[in-house]
């Protein structure tokens, strides 16, 4: 029998017996606040924007300790969110002209083998003085890193065409995103889902694992990529994950704005370098589950006017192709991006429209 | 004034009637307080309970038996 | 039509997988054809136009005849051979069903990714109409719980997608009950509106005949006065066999092809003459609906933008009053206007659509007047109003990813990464390394990775029973390669990469 | 949902464990989890706590035990060099997280990470100089602390590899819990597993010696509750007690403590050396080894592996052994099993594919048993059965938390994730055990006027002792500690007036 004084306790336990779907709703709400967090983190490396970032100091050598510094300070970042939690999950990416490297990740599924000079790191003894896992994370990025840098300045010296190639940014985000499509897929109770067919849908509201990608991003934008990182944009909204951006120097990138406003993560200009390390931890290392605690850097005004495939210009009225939907600033005969041709009709219309309003 | 020590009951009212009945065997019932509490000698309570317990025992049917 | 038994739909359900392998081969190969021309059809050259649009409305009509076809080989459910659908699976040597079931569902898998990747000039700005039957034949319980309430339900789930499929498009749901037409929901680009309307069974209850022809008057009439650069459909939900109408449907029939509105429908019975040469005389497609699941497949192939016919339109006459010209129909350069968005902290003023108190809203660049939501027609000067990221959102029906191909164990050799390009699981090793492999650490990492063993353990097995061509489309090798980028990828992310992402990761 | 109150053994801690920051990550709906570490880390006092976060180790253990909100804060000030204005904090929290900050705060105070400094609009946050450096230490790595672990720097002959160590780890653990429930051949455990077990009260004596078995110690209605939580709750169970009765036994807590948070750091299948170890955790590593927290060829090795059971204690990971197993490479049914493998189906009819003894004598604490097959066992809960685990002290919410953590993946897809029937009539059968509450104290009846009455009812109401009282009748029931004071104010009442 149980003691007396157990009495008050108990009434609310008995009040519930009747409703226990309310008392698993409960628990359930308790086991996703503590759900694990699956940090994808992007780090631009194009060597033409750090070199010209800091041609002021003029001296490679100040250069390079300045990318030194920078990694010093992600490093500690990287660690503090293993620290964070336990099972905190984490992939790192480097993304360089024309390429994009993944140099960690702890999913369990992917093969480690030839990733960033990690084998070398876990062959080679540990060290008293550093927690195990802050290791392999920290050896694998910085060797990942430098070998990146050394292939593409060999690729430099043999080609000057790698010059016009484009930051593999979008390459980065397709594959974080194709990863982490992966991890929730593990994460799942396998294979049923696709039998019946109708639901995964339920099934993911369901996972317990929260993912987010932060991208470093030093380069601006090239409007090449507009569509590709529009389509990962969306893929990324329409898994769920968040993508948090912090721009370290350089101008701001309206594609990486627009993407952490639709995904719903942060975008942050960083101001002065030093306060990288200080940004990092106080604006990007919450986990999606405190962030309703905390009010994050947000930006105020996204800029959804569309800029034009013709010149970039930013425009409030554009014309735009029936077919491809090319954004254009002026009417001109033929599209750009299809070379479908417009009816002389319509360019006519649009040339008599232009000249009433400066009337 | 007056003051007696026992063992206050918490019950519903269905079980109090089968105290009751209990009672009437044995006395252990020192007052009849309200619709859902007894007080009761603190030396019969063990007694009551394992009567008690036969006796809604006797009403329980489970289909395993 | 007698009420179907639960056990109809599971023999409807295994019949179509064979149908479906055949059509996607089907899709394949005039896929091929298309992977010598650039992207995008290059529309200056119009011999090369032809060509490329020519298999493309075979294919199309293929589909059209395809429920068709599908419902003559089988006839009615209940006339068709029991499906011993057992005698699929075969246990592999150590008489586990693992392997036999994996592969079915990574077929299934492989079946959805690959699909016409043509690339297609397709209407993206998309006008619809949904019409559906509200005729007492809609109570009918043939479909549980009855054909209406499923209507609904799908109608419904259709309009979720459709505007998220096409953001830019426009939507009017049209019922018919006796013998008229009404307007259940205005033209327009707002799913909360249309779904709530839908919602309201009170004000649709199904009662009396139907009338295609008013019911299709009434939607030709939002439609008509569109501007030519605007795809116009109407998707029909008919019920009845029968229908109630005042004039000959004939001359109807005629001015929906004269304004170039294609008509598609579902029906729920049968196969009628009348409805079946609406569409094919619009250029639509016509399907009878076998059960519940055949007509969500149905009503939601309907969802991609349809492709567009270039030759045969002729602009002239329109509302617009566009010349004809030489070029091809249908290309136009339209004005969009991209407003400035207000936060919801701004202070509030009346809205040009509904006349409300409001503080968040988006100010038309060109007149200055504010509405509550985008896209839309400003109401006020008439331009497009839409977001960029309505335009983005509908680039990747324009610029699919290519079909990626099986990769059999033939080209797999050293140079090949061992990995999966864009989420690094790694692939099974070559069978005659295999063994050498098993003894180390690659045994323990491969256990993660379920699919690929699995799938190389029934490759294996197929190897011995001496069939050398997979037709399923499943690798052997568990690799698929893009041809552009010649990067190997896995099932799981050629399905992810083809279903969501819409971008090779190899690629950009 | 706590069924059962704080261990009435400790009545010291129970006032330690205020409801707020009982912040359970690791306790369950049951009792047992009911101290946890961060209560035992909370009553710390500050000299032990600050020697204790000279080793880096140790702090980021002890970072990894707070509340997600404490982290975040810490790791915000971490890099500061100066203190950070209370002003400034709250600014960037939302409305939610400035209530939960109250309380990160409070811990964190409590612990002595952090400290208020001045007052009102001008308050400061300053972290603790040893907490900073040490924890700076352990995300920079570097430095001469040696508290992650050293390593042998010669090969081990007899090297063994992380399924054997897996394996290890679980036999040990799982005699102790075989002992436990006296499964048929059980092994008995060392004495000092003994002693821990009957220390903690989840066995005792008992009288009667059993058939031929040597040990007359029985399982307790504790030990029956413990067996149903998950190993992480139960392993902390245990080291909790074995914290007790470190401080009896003198040793010294900081190099207890610092050797269980050094132990959660290291890495599996990697072999230590134990040369630098002071006396102490050479004492407290043959402990270990009782529970398998720590695999030694020979007592006398010079080296030693810790187990998964180890390398997670810090974790928060709920249920311990399945990342023991689940990436673990080794024997895949046992994979399958720890995703678990109960089905529950709404005739109360249960299914359990499980192989393992320890699981089968586990559910027939609850479940009658119907047939048993090699991988297979089948039973149904009846009313008998719950109320024999009733009976044994196991409360209705620790048999659905155990079926619900143990639910077969097939389950996974029910939601609720077990048939409601089954886990409301659960309930109702304990209620039904419960129908009548008893409660020992004093009537007071016949008060002379209504002012006395309603005099005594106040009074007791402030006291908190009155249960039951009747204002038609004039009658005041009050409790047993109730008794004393009420009768003394009658009494005083009587002679003023």
């Amino acid at each position: 029998m149980p003691e007396p004084s157990k009495a008050p306790a108990k009434s609310t336990d008995v009040a519930n017996a009747g409703f226990s779907h309310l008392a698993t709703k409960a628990s359930s709400g308790q086991a996703s606040k503590n759900s694990t967090d699956f940090l994808v983190l992007i780090i631009d490396v194009n060597p033409l924007s750090w070199a010209s970032n800091f041609s002021l100091s003029s001296q490679a050598s100040i250069a390079s300790r300045e990318l030194e510094s920078v990694l010093d300070a992600i490093l500690i970042f990287l660690n503090a969110h293993i620290a964070m939690q336990h099972e905190n999950g984490l992939a790192v990416y480097a993304a360089s002209l024309g390429l994009a490297k993944l140099l960690f990740t702890t999913a369990p599924f992917a093969s480690k083998g030839d990733l960033g000079g990690s084998s070398e790191a876990i062959k080679s003894k540990p060290d008293a003085n550093t927690y195990q896992h802050f290791r392999h994370v920290d050896n694998a990025v910085l060797q990942g890193i430098r070998k990146m840098a050394r292939e593409v300045s060999e690729k430099d010296q043999t080609d000057t065409a790698s010059n016009q190639a484009t930051l593999g940014i979008v390459s980065a985000m397709s594959q974080a995103l194709c990863q982490l499509n992966r991890l929730t897929m593990t994460d799942q109770t396998g294979s049923e889902q696709s039998l019946s067919g109708k639901t995964p849908g339920t099934l993911a509201a369901k996972s317990s694992m929260s993912s987010r990608i932060l991208i470093l991003s030093a380069t601006p934008d090239a409007s090449t990529q507009y569509i590709p990182m529009m389509n990962c944009i969306f893929g990324a909204q329409k898994k769920g994950i968040l993508i948090d951006v912090c721009k370290m120097f350089g101008d701001d990138t309206v594609f990486l704005q627009q993407a952490s406003h639709l995904t719903g993560g942060s975008y942050f200009r960083l101001d002065e370098q030093l306060g990288l390390l200080q940004t990092l931890m106080s604006a990007y290392l919450p986990s999606r589950s405190i962030r309703e605690l905390l009010n994050l850097p947000n930006q105020d005004e996204v800029d959804f006017r569309a800029a034009c495939f013709c010149h970039r210009k930013i425009v409030d009225i554009g014309y735009v192709c029936s077919v491809c939907l090319s954004l254009f600033c002026e009417p001109r005969p033929q599209c750009l991006t299809c070379k479908s041709k417009y009816p002389q009709s319509t360019l006519e219309r649009f040339a008599q429209e232009n000249q009433n309003r400066i009337k | 004034m007056k003051a007696y020590k026992g063992v206050l009951l918490t019950c519903d009212p269905a079980v109090k009637q089968l105290i009751l009945s209990i009672d009437e065997r044995l006395r252990f019932i020192i007052m009849d307080l309200d619709e859902t509490h007894l007080l009761v000698s603190p030396d019969k309570v063990e007694w009551m309970r394992a009567e008690l317990e036969t006796e809604l025992e006797k009403n329980t049917y489970t289909l395993d038996a | 039509m007698p009420p179907r038994g639960a056990d109809d739909d599971y023999v409807g359900e295994n019949e179509a997988i064979p149908e479906e392998e055949e059509d996607f081969l089907d899709d394949d190969d005039s896929g091929d054809e298309f992977q010598n021309l650039t992207p995008l059809p290059r529309l200056g050259r119009p011999g090369l136009r032809a060509k490329a649009s020519a298999p493309a409305a075979q294919a199309k009509g293929k589909d059209s005849t395809k429920p068709k076809g599908k419902a003559k080989d089988a006839g009615y459910s209940w006339e068709a051979t029991y499906k011993r659908s057992w005698d699929n699976v075969h246990e592999d040597e150590s008489g586990s069903l693992e392997g036999a079931v994996r592969q079915m569902i990574d077929g299934n898998k492989r079946k959805r990714v690959m699909r016409d990747v043509a690339p297609v000039q397709r209407g993206i700005i998309r006008h619809l109409v949904l019409l559906i039957d509200l005729s007492s034949s809609m109570l009918e319980k043939d479909m549980r719980p009855n054909r209406f309430e499923l209507t609904l339900q799908y109608a419904k789930e259709f309009v979720n997608e459709y505007f998220d499929q096409n953001p830019i498009g426009q939507l009017s749901i049209v019922g018919t009950r006796e013998g008229i037409a009404e307007r259940i929901a205005q033209m327009g680009g707002n799913t909360i509106d249309h779904v709530s309307a839908l919602s309201n069974k009170r004000k649709l209850e199904p009662r009396g005949e139907p009338s295609l022809q008013n019911a299709l008057e009434m939607a030709r009439s939002s439609l008509a006065h569109l501007p030519a650069s605007n795809s116009r459909e109407i998707l029909a939900i008919f019920g009845s066999l029968t229908t109630c109408d005042p004039g000959n449907i004939h001359d109807t029939i005629a001015t929906l092809q004269k304004d170039q509105i294609r008509v598609s429908m579902v029906s729920l019975a049968a196969e009628v003459k009348i409805l079946k040469e609406v569409c094919t005389k619009t250029g639509g497609s016509f399907s009878v609906a076998l059960n519940e699941g055949h007509f969500r497949d149905c009503l939601f192939e309907l969802l991609p933008p349809p492709a567009v016919e270039g030759p045969k339109r002729k602009a002239g006459g329109q509302a617009d009053g566009i010349e004809a010209s030489s070029v091809v129909q249908g290309v136009d350069l339209l004005q969009m206007a991209f407003p400035l968005r207000l936060p919801a902290h701004s202070e509030p003023t009346l809205c040009a659509c509904h006349s409300k108190l409001k503080g968040s809203g988006y100010l038309c660049p060109r007149c200055g007047s504010k509405v509550c939501d985008v896209p839309t027609d400003c109401p006020v000067c008439g331009i497009t109003i839409v977001m960029s990221t309505h335009l983005a959102r509908s680039y990747h029906h324009l610029f699919p990813v290519s079909n990626w191909v099986a990769v059999g164990w033939e080209k797999v050799d050293e140079k090949s990464c061992p990995r999966c390009f864009s989420c690094a699981i790694p692939f099974p090793e070559k069978p005659g390394h295999a063994n050498a492999a098993m003894n180390g650490a690659a045994a323990g990492k491969n256990k993660f990775n379920g699919t690929a063993t699995s799938a190389a353990a029934t490759s294996a097995a197929k190897k011995s029973t001496g069939a050398a061509k997979d037709d399923s489309g499943l690798a052997p090798s568990s690799r698929y390669a893009c041809l552009k980028c010649g990067n190997h990828f896995c099932l799981e992310c050629d399905a992810f990469v083809h279903e969501n992402l819409h971008v090779c990761p190899g690629c950009c | 949902m706590s069924t059962v109150a704080t261990p009435s053994q400790h009545p010291a801690k129970s006032i330690e464990s205020d409801p707020t920051l009982s912040f359970s990550e690791q306790s369950r709906a049951a009792g047992i989890g009911a101290e946890t570490i961060n209560d035992f880390l909370n009553r710390q006092p500050r000299s032990v706590l600050i020697r204790l976060y000279e080793k880096p180790a140790s702090c980021l253990a002890i970072f990894r035990l707070v509340p997600m909100l404490a982290r975040q804060l810490i790791m915000q000030m971490l890099f500061l060099d100066g203190p950070l204005p209370v002003e400034d904090v709250l600014s960037w929290m939302s409305k939610e997280g400035k209530r939960e900050y109250e309380d990160c705060v409070e811990r964190l105070t409590k612990l002595s990470i952090l400290a208020i400094r001045g007052q009102g609009i001008k308050q400061t946050l300053i972290l603790n100089g040893v907490f900073t450096e040490g924890m700076r230490r352990a995300l920079t790595g570097g430095g001469d602390h040696r508290s992650f672990g050293v390593p042998c720097d010669t090969e081990d002959k007899n090297a063994v590899g992380v399924g054997f160590l897996d394996e290890y780890a679980r036999t040990k653990w799982e005699t102790i819990l075989h002992y436990m429930v006296g499964s048929e051949g059980s092994v008995v455990p060392r004495e000092p597993v003994l002693y821990l077990l009957r220390r903690s009260d989840l066995m005792k004596k008992t009288n009667e010696t059993s058939g031929g078995r040597t040990s007359s110690l029985g399982i307790t209605s504790r030990g029956f509750q413990f067996l149903l939580e998950d190993v992480n709750t139960q392993l902390w169970h245990l080291l909790l007690q074995y914290l007790d009765m470190a401080e009896e036994r003198n040793m010294d807590l900081v190099e207890v403590l610092g050797f269980l948070f050094m132990l959660g750091s290291l890495e599996l299948g990697r072999d230590y050396s134990t040369e630098d170890l002071p006396e102490t955790q050479l004492h407290m590593l043959e402990d270990f080894r009782d529970y398998g927290l720590i695999y030694q060829r020979k007592a006398s090795s010079r080296r030693f592996y810790p187990t998964r059971l180890a390398t997670t204690l810090t974790s928060n990971a709920s249920p311990l052994l399945t990342t023991t197993t689940t990436t673990s490479s080794s024997g895949g049914t046992e994979q399958e099993e720890e995703r678990g493998y109960v089905i529950l189906e709404t005739n109360y009819r249960l299914y359990a594919y499980t192989s393992s003894p320890l699981r089968v004598a586990v559910l027939n604490l609850f479940v009658s048993l119907k047939a048993r097959f090699p991988n297979l066992v089948i039973g149904s809960i009846t009313r008998e059965s719950v109320k024999s685990a009733l009976s044994n002290g196991i409360s209705a919410e620790q048999i659905i938390t155990y079926l619900t953590h143990h639910a077969h993946p097939q389950m996974q897809r029910n939601d609720p994730l077990l048939p409601v029937t089954v886990s409301d009539q659960i309930r109702l059968w304990e209620r039904e055990k419960n129908r009548v509450l008893q409660e020992s104290g004093s009537l007071f009846t016949e008060f002379s006027s209504q002012a006395d009455y309603q005099q005594v009812l106040t009074y007791s109401q402030q006291l908190r002792v009155l249960r039951w009282n009747d204002d038609q009748r004039r009658m005041i029931f009050v409790t047993e500690q109730g008794n004393e004071p009420v009768r003394d104010f009658i009494r005083r009442r009587v002679v003023q007036s």
